[in-house]
């Protein structure tokens, strides 16, 4: 099988996801990790786009918003408060 | 409407269950009262159902329930065939009794009549979860109906809003996401293999390509059991379950002990036996694996249990060393091991919820939660002790109690396929469990202690526990209706 | 004068972006989408009210009350669409067999009962995705 | 060795998605922070649905949506699409279980840390006075 330009920017995709992935064992800032997994929903779903699911790449999208906004109002509530 | 209901029993069954699960909340803040009735009436269909079913198929064999009008392998079928039944019908026995135990005092374990209402939503969805598992021949839908279960088992732990059980059911939530992570991506290695995720597909898609990827299917194998081990606790995957099943409430830790672990092994058992298929799985090794994991989690159990002075942390020490029978049973994977193991389900079933309910009783009463403390309860507390202990004699296998059958079998079993180190640490179990029950047995009844405020339970939380108790005899002196379903699911699992 | 703004674009946006949701939940059988993801955006925009004009303002417009009685119907809504079916004679959640009209494919009114159900998934989503959000913005 | 290789890079959505889903795991297990341990959470489960999507995926596929004016097309298994949406639903559930479990941790012991919660608790037992409340 030959690789292709397609395949070329799943790979692109594939390493960010892991940079961000393993990034978030190594940010200390809570807020900046929130974030950092919110960009991890938005590749996904370019991803998920790019695999011929346009279906699952809306779900992810609107569940990523979700997951992190909920995820936002946490820290808000309570690391926030120590500063 | 009678053929209506006798053609469509499997989904209404779980539908009257999810319909009542989900009524509950809007009635809970002003009738408290239909929270009651529901529960019980919904929990009744239960059983009724699956004695009806049951009935249907002892005298006509298994069936299919096609849902939506799509034939497998597009759309999603129920089977009913013995072990599914068996099972509803432990679901049923079991949990129907943990209801009417629950329903008159519940209000003011979690605080308030509207979160007793959601509590009862959750009991009831994780019921029709379990009962989903046991119809569903569909590996995605089973994991559906497992993550149902798993979440459900989580809220029910954290039900009571105390600091002990909240850390408890998110130990357990992180755990049984882990294993049910582990789970789906067995099941994607079994669809990139096969291309089908009914089971009966599966296996004959199996049997033929199985040989080009051994080392796919052995990983995805190992997948499943750790998967499936984290979630009913095998020995080094356990470490969620003493707490979570010592702090929750009482009904809770009846349901979870008793029932929901249970649940996952009947998974496990339909995606080894019909999704796998017992030959692929043994050339691969696996039942050595899972004997190997029966013995070590029995032994362990056992003795982690005898060192535990918390009465529920030994019981839910105990409920480890319990489920390695099963796991041992599957191991040793002949006829009469296996219907042995899946008898031991229901009779541990049974057995584990009257000691934590008569456990729950006894703490409730005396505000004790040490065993040592215990002295002198059996004479203030006749019957709630007097089931208690027939329980115990029953876990540790004295003949004419229930918990003698499945063991009796197992023994059998390995005998017959000359495990002799299986039957071995069968008898060693007995006598381990013997040990961490009767000094509980002994302090309650012969030595004194100060209990002069103490009193039986009131006659509504007494009955469900007697009536338990009283299958558990049942069950040991006439275990030939029960034996014989769990004869042909053994059956049907080997030889199908 | 931040607040100013803001509050004047989520007034404008809001009804925007629940009509979105909307179309999302009633398109899910001929586009991409469907009763989740619609569900999940409808949630959002009520959340965008709590979280500009606060939760006072919120309740008025989605009460506590409401919301949880929503996530209650939603998944007996389903159920009972699935029941025509048995009541039918045929199985638990057919479509074609059911009587609902089936219409032409490829236009909005097609796929029988699909957009009956998504309706009551994505009631019950956006409904718990705001309760959510009010669980954990309550004080203690 | 060269052949193990080819392999690995012909199959790279495969090893992508089991990369990640180590990472997930490894997030899980190292992390004391239980909102971290979530995200690890969120990343395995996703690791997994990139597994069955890419396992149905095709070259030159288009997605499942029926177009008339392209009668050639070759639509990919949408099978694995719908499973994929029930997945993410059940992790948003789970995740969405795990917040309000993290909210009400950190009302009884003032952290989202697993170290300092288990160091809390010990000096509460120690002390005595195990408040059940």
């Amino acid at each position: 099988m030959i690789l292709g330009t397609g395949d070329l920017i799943m790979m692109i995709f594939f390493a960010i996801l892991i940079i961000i992935a393993l990034c978030v064992t190594f940010v200390q800032d809570l807020l900046y990790v929130v974030i950092i997994f919110g960009v991890y929903s938005l590749i996904m779903a370019l991803l998920w786009l790019h695999l011929n699911s346009p279906d699952l790449a809306i779900t992810e999208a609107a569940a990523g918003i979700g997951v992190t906004t909920l995820m936002i109002t946490l820290i808000r509530r309570t690391v926030r408060r120590e500063n | 409407m009678a053929a209506i209901i006798s053609s469509n029993t499997p989904i209404l069954i779980v539908l009257v269950l999810l319909f009542s699960a989900y009524l509950l909340p809007i009635f809970s803040k002003k009738r408290y009262k239909i929270v009651k009735w529901l529960t019980v009436v919904s929990e009744s269909v239960l059983v009724i159902g699956g004695i009806y079913l049951a009935w249907k198929v002892l005298t006509t064999g298994q069936f299919n329930y096609i849902l939506g009008g799509w034939e497998p392998p597009w759309g999603l079928e129920l089977t009913i065939d013995p072990l599914s039944v068996f099972f509803i019908i432990t679901v049923g026995l079991i949990s129907l009794p943990i209801a009417i135990y629950s329903l008159p005092n519940m209000a003011c374990q979690v605080h308030g009549e509207r979160r007793a209402g959601w509590f009862f939503t959750l009991f009831l969805l994780h019921i029709a979860g379990l009962c989903g598992m046991a119809f569903s021949r569909d590996l995605f839908n089973l994991y559906v109906f497992i993550e149902v279960t798993t979440i459900s088992a989580v809220a029910l732990v954290a039900a009571d809003n105390s600091a002990a059980s909240i850390e408890a059911a998110f130990k357990y939530l992180i755990m049984a996401t882990l294993g049910s992570g582990f789970i789906l991506a067995g099941i994607g290695i079994m669809y990139i293999i096969t291309g089908n995720l009914n089971m009966i597909f599966v296996r004959r898609e199996l049997a033929l390509v199985w040989t080009d990827y051994p080392h796919a299917l052995w990983i995805a194998c190992s997948f499943f059991l750790v998967g499936f081990g984290i979630k009913s606790a095998v020995f080094p995957l356990h470490s969620w379950l003493p707490d979570a099943h010592s702090a929750a409430v009482t009904p809770a830790s009846a349901l979870l002990s008793g029932l929901a672990v249970k649940g996952f092994i009947i998974g496990l058992i339909k995606v080894l036996y019909i999704a796998i298929g017992v030959d692929i799985f043994t050339a691969l090794g696996i039942s050595t694996l899972l004997r190997i994991l029966g013995m070590i989690s029995l032994i362990a159990g056992s003795i982690f249990a005898l060192s535990q002075h918390q009465l529920k942390r030994r019981l839910a020490f105990s409920t480890i060393a319990q489920l390695g029978y099963v796991f041992l049973g599957l191991g040793i994977g002949n006829e009469a091991a296996i219907s042995g193991a899946l008898f031991h389900i229901i009779s541990h079933g049974l057995i584990k919820s009257v000691l934590f309910l008569a456990a729950g009783s006894i703490i409730s009463q005396s505000g004790e939660t040490e065993i040592s403390q215990l002295a002198g309860i059996g004479k203030k507390m006749p019957y709630t002790m007097g089931a208690f202990t027939a329980a115990s004699l029953a876990m540790i296998g004295i003949p004419l109690f229930s918990g003698f059958v499945g063991k009796w079998n197992m023994i059998l079993g390995s005998l017959e396929s000359a495990n002799w180190l299986a039957a071995i640490v069968i008898i060693v179990g007995s006598l381990l469990a013997a040990g961490y029950l009767l000094p509980i047995v002994r302090t309650a009844y012969f030595e004194t202690g100060n209990t002069a405020n103490i009193k039986e339970v009131s006659r509504s939380q007494l009955i469900p526990v007697l009536v338990l108790a009283a299958f558990i005899i049942i069950f040991g002196c006439f275990p030939s209706y029960i034996l014989e379903l769990t004869r042909q699911a053994a059956t049907m699992l080997l030889f199908n | 004068m931040l607040d100013f703004v803001l509050k004047s674009v989520v007034t404008v946006l809001i009804p925007f972006i629940q009509m979105f949701g909307l179309y999302v939940i009633f398109h899910g059988a001929l586009s991409p989408g469907g009763s989740f993801a619609g569900g999940m955006i409808l949630g959002l925009g009520f959340i965008a009210l709590n979280v500009v004009f606060g939760l006072e303002k919120g309740q008025e417009k989605f009460s506590d009350e409401m919301a949880g009685f929503l996530v209650s119907l939603g998944p007996i809504w389903y159920g009972s669409i699935g029941l025509v079916g048995i009541l039918r004679g045929a199985n638990f959640l057919v479509n074609k067999d059911s009587g609902l009209p089936m219409g032409e494919p490829g236009t909005l009114i097609s796929g029988g009962m699909i957009s009956l159900i998504t309706l009551g998934i994505g009631i019950k989503v956006a409904s718990t995705i705001v309760t959510l959000f009010n669980a954990l913005t309550e004080e203690e | 060795m060269q052949t193990i290789i080819a392999k690995l890079i012909t199959n790279y959505p495969y090893v992508g998605a089991f990369i990640l889903f180590g990472i997930g795991c490894f997030t899980i297990i190292v992390n004391s922070n239980l909102l971290k341990k979530l995200i690890g959470i969120n990343i395995m489960e996703s690791s997994i649905f990139l597994l069955f999507i890419a396992a149905s995926n095709i070259h030159g596929g288009t997605a499942p949506i029926l177009d008339p004016t392209n009668p050639e097309a070759v639509y990919i298994n949408p099978v694995t699409t719908a499973l994929m949406l029930t997945g993410i639903v059940v992790s948003l559930s789970v995740t969405a279980l795990a917040l309000a479990l993290i909210i009400k941790l950190y009302r009884l012991y003032g952290s989202m840390d697993a170290h300092v919660i288990f160091m809390k608790r010990n000096e509460v037992q120690n002390s005595g006075s195990h408040n059940q409340q």
